[in-house]
């Protein structure tokens, strides 16, 4: 099939449909008509799309940590610890990392041993192992709705599971789950593949059935500069609107630096909603606003700190939903205590803030306008590229580096671009690498981060993003030079 | 003799971050680093390390399936005639807080030289392949 | 002798002097030149009044917990587990409140129970009883400035003994350790007894030893308005400058609302220089944040929530320090891992904000107009009342309502004013009683109240303010009506 | 006969907001609230209740110094011939956290009726008050 940005046939749609849902027995399970019947019967507060609009509508921000393991009463477990003694808003399933790679076989090893040494050997719940009878067991045992969040490049036999199983939000897009996730699979394959997952959730919408589509803001979650995770978010929001999905939360990544945080929110609320605009969609827009993705101190009370200063920004910043750390976060996956904690303490600062919203100034009108200004230079080349069509647009854009995501372990990410806080801790293109600008851009950028360097009396350099990238893990936003 | 390394991120593992950091330490200390990125195989590393004639394979975990894709491959690495071929593991190794000394226990009986906990710095593991390979 | 607002002279403090060593044995050790030769001694990272002066000048937040226990030994140790593990930037000695009502036979009683029980039977440090020598070894035990704080009307003895035993700040005044601490103690009374505190720390500047100075800004910590609180506080400020302090930390506890606190502490700034200026006085000030003073939440995640709010709007506003509580703060006194617990968290978020300040925005603007211009009331009419003279103003000021702290246990307060949140959490106020404001300030109150009242479905009225009390304990800020 | 009750805060302790809301809701609640306010000895507890026939004395400590201040408080009650009214007690009773079960025991053997956790509503405690003075 030939991608472009063109909603598919319902000839298309099936023809491959049939092909996905040979990937592993528990695919001959779905049906989609009687799915539809079963998310019909959903009460409306287990429905994230539903959930999201009445946050938005209230003004509002609701939290979601992420959470996942191998067995099914486990992740049962889990996730009612998490609405219980955790007051989750909404709940996640993590999905493991073989079944991102669809190394199904590789699921059920894990499966096996997690039975046997009675410890989860798997970092999130293989669903598609699972099936869809699972799925919908689990969704039965909570009050909230639920959420696949994973990281696959070719999530269309999990979507589809998902889905029949109740679950009433993906996330994930063909850039995002891609370029941070892989390492050789083409642009033009994962956009195709979430194509599909976004027909999938359109189909359902054309019954009546809300689906939700979140992709995934943060991209490698690394110093990446406002600008270039909006424009993906953007493209994104685009590729799934056209393939019929109605509710779509953009997300982006706390940096750290307040006005700029606010303003890469607030940008990407305006920008987005121009484009639907432009191209006559109409979607139900929220967003989602990560905590800090980096790295994080091992201690449990600064990780409070972290923490609770990315609830309090999402909070200000007016985001609909904010994904949550853990105290753990530091040494890998949380215990369910400790998931619990990060909530309570997010929930916390979340309603001490409820209303207030970070008020207009003049340095944050000015960054909301430079993200803008960036996010449109990439936009509008990706469109030239692709001679008026984003899909093809953003494939050859990957090529040339006019999209280019930091340390991403994808080939196909050119991987030129490098960013560094400036002296404020606001994230700033380093180097472009071939990602288009104005003059006027490139030189406020490159002004920005001399400043820092000449106060840190060393050269603009690779070192200081390494500096940056240990600096919250070592208790501060910007990475000083040792002493 | 050239100090050549292999470097890489083992398994269905994609997190690239450290994988750069490390590679820019290793060589600035004067490594020759053969970078085989995120989600590689055993075979990819062992491959890599024949090719390159390489002293040492340092491999990265940070999603905690560690434990599972590390299993076998010192025994792979002596099948292959990588006799001995110092092998290192880090990042978060296996899912959960576990107790460090268990772990690093695990991982030394399945072959490793040396094991390091989350959040080790790439000096540390510099100084030891400095003191492993007796370069001053 | 008579309170007037006028240095006193060498004869007048040398005759109260005499009487005021003799309270209790402690008091025959303090040799004022001997002290002083001892204080030039003290390394500079061990002077306050330094260490608070360089902070303000590289415009960073330090924090400084709370923390006293009844034995030397036991002090030392806290105070060193808050340093090394805490990272505390100024380190507290918490006076117990025995000593606190000037009742040193019952610390002695409490000291030996302590002994007997092995556990602290105090809440705090018996600084009197312990005396010069034994504040002497705290100090040399630590490597930070340290400071008493308190709750004590009449401190002269224990000035006297802290300051010689090296300790360079006492916090307190006249006004505020004595309507928040004590039921039958005269305005007049204190602000004579807060004369001679300030006074000894005046001597000290004059014999080139800097002793700052810090009056205690939140009074009852209980939804106090930011003008009542920055009325008072500059009122202490400018008794304290014409006793000849010259290191002044003015202080402000938050009320919750991020721009309302932010534009407290400007406008407590602003306005405090602008009176010292008028007057004449040269004082290096700085200012001094509470975290969050009212109840708790008694999760620990969700104080830490608190915690780092608190810490966060800290650093926005640019305060020189920061008081720090602790996730055990719903239960009581806390161990000295949970203190130390919550000044990590704190530390870790004022890292994280460094540099970072609330930009000015239109609301910010217009609530620090507000506050000022309400402060200016109060100020206005003490002044009137003294007839140009501050000290015998508050006085009349206390008697006649005109200065007015809510929930303040002294019969010296008139009681008469009650403060409630409006619809975004600020504290506005919802009675007057007889508190002098223009009637547009009035009516804006008003206006910002019924607002609330109205979204609520309900009447403004006492219950309102009980809601507010107990709002954020149970997870909230504004107290909303039971459902 | 008219339900007069005592409520004071006990010892050097000066918190008074927790006083004004219990002063309030048990008043609202029907009792006849006598004041005795901060920083009251167990003299003035004592003093207001013979004063006004009180059949209960609630004693507030929030500074953590009420297991000093309210010893013989019961003891000194029957010497002043206030031989069956009720004591409570509640606040932050002790020094830092310890395990509640064990504060309860030691107020309960000093001869209160009832003792109360940080945290606890106003209403608990007039449930219990109205139960125990059998008021419907």
């Amino acid at each position: 099939m030939e991608l472009k940005n063109k909603k598919w046939t319902e000839a298309e749609f099936n023809k491959v449909r049939e092909e996905v849902l040979t990937h592993w027995p528990t695919g001959k399970d779905v049906d989609l008509q009687e799915a539809a019947q079963f998310l019909k019967g959903i009460p409306e507060h287990k429905n994230f799309a539903a959930k999201l609009r009445k946050a938005k509508q209230e003004g509002i921000t609701l939290a979601q940590p992420r959470a996942g393991v191998a067995l099914v009463d486990e992740h049962i477990k889990l996730l009612q610890h998490l609405q219980n003694e955790g007051e989750a808003d909404f709940l996640p399933c993590t999905i493991d990392s073989y079944t991102r790679q669809n190394r199904y076989n590789e699921c059920q090893v894990g499966i096996e041993e997690s039975i046997k040494t009675n410890r989860s050997m798997l970092n999130g719940f293989p669903a598609v192992n699972h099936g869809v009878h699972n799925c919908r067991k689990v969704l039965a045992a909570v009050e909230t709705p639920l959420q696949a969040r994973h990281g696959t490049p070719d999530s269309r036999l999990l979507a589809e599971i998902i889905h029949a199983g109740g679950w009433t939000s993906n996330e994930g897009g063909g850039i995002s789950y891609n370029i941070p996730y892989a390492k050789s699979v083409s642009v033009e394959r994962s956009l195709l593949d979430w194509q599909y997952c976004d027909r999938l959730a359109g189909l359902y919408e054309e019954m009546g059935i809300e689906i939700n589509r979140e992709p995934f803001g943060p991209l490698t979650g690394t110093l990446v500069p406002p600008s270039m995770s909006n424009a993906v978010a953007i493209i994104e929001g685009l590729l799934a609107a056209e393939q019929g999905v109605k509710s779509l939360t953009l997300g982006y990544g706390q940096c750290g630096n307040l006005v700029q945080d606010v303003a890469a929110i607030r940008s990407l609320i305006e920008l987005s909603e121009e484009y639907f605009k432009t191209y006559g969609y109409k979607v139900d827009l929220t967003t989602v606003f990560h905590q800090w993705m980096g790295g994080f101190p091992a201690d449990e009370s600064k990780a409070f700190g972290v923490i609770s200063w990315g609830a309090a920004t999402a909070a200000l910043a007016g985001a609909t939903k904010v994904i949550v750390k853990t105290p753990h976060e530091a040494v890998g996956i949380p215990t369910m205590e400790a998931n619990a904690q990060g909530i309570k303490a997010t929930k916390q600062t979340l309603n001490l803030l409820k209303g207030q919203r970070l008020q207009m100034s003049k340095e944050l009108e000015l960054e909301i306008k430079l993200i803008k200004a960036e996010t449109k230079c990439i936009l509008d080349k990706v469109l030239e590229l692709g001679k008026g069509d984003f899909a093809i647009g953003t494939v050859k854009a990957f090529e040339a580096g006019v999209i280019d995501v930091p340390f991403a372990p994808s080939k196909y990410n050119v991987g030129k671009m490098l960013p560094a806080r400036d002296n404020n801790g606001a994230v700033r293109y380093l180097e472009f690498g071939n990602i288009p600008m104005t003059k006027e851009i490139k030189d406020f950028n490159k002004q920005l981060l001399e400043e820092r360097a000449k106060s840190e009396g060393r050269q603009v350099s690779f070192q200081m993003v390494v500096d940056d990238i240990y600096a919250v893990g070592k208790g501060t936003l910007v990475g000083k030079p040792e002493k | 003799m050239k100090n050549n390394i292999v470097l890489g991120v083992i398994g269905a593992d994609c997190h690239a971050v450290g994988n750069r950091i490390l590679d820019y330490a290793f060589t600035e200390a004067g490594f020759e680093v053969i970078n085989i990125g995120v989600l590689s195989s055993q075979e990819d590393f062992i491959n890599a390390a024949i090719e390159t004639n390489a002293r040492a394979i340092l491999v990265s975990s940070l999603y905690g399936h560690g434990e599972i894709d590390c299993r076998g491959l010192r025994e792979k690495c002596e099948e292959a005639g990588l006799k001995d071929i110092l092998l290192y593991a880090g990042g978060n190794l296996v899912v959960g807080k576990q107790d460090w000394e268990s772990v690093e226990k695990r991982f030394k009986d399945m072959g490793f030289n040396r094991v390091y906990a989350p959040g080790t710095t790439p000096q540390m593991g510099i100084r030891d392949l400095k003191e492993d390979l007796k370069i001053v």
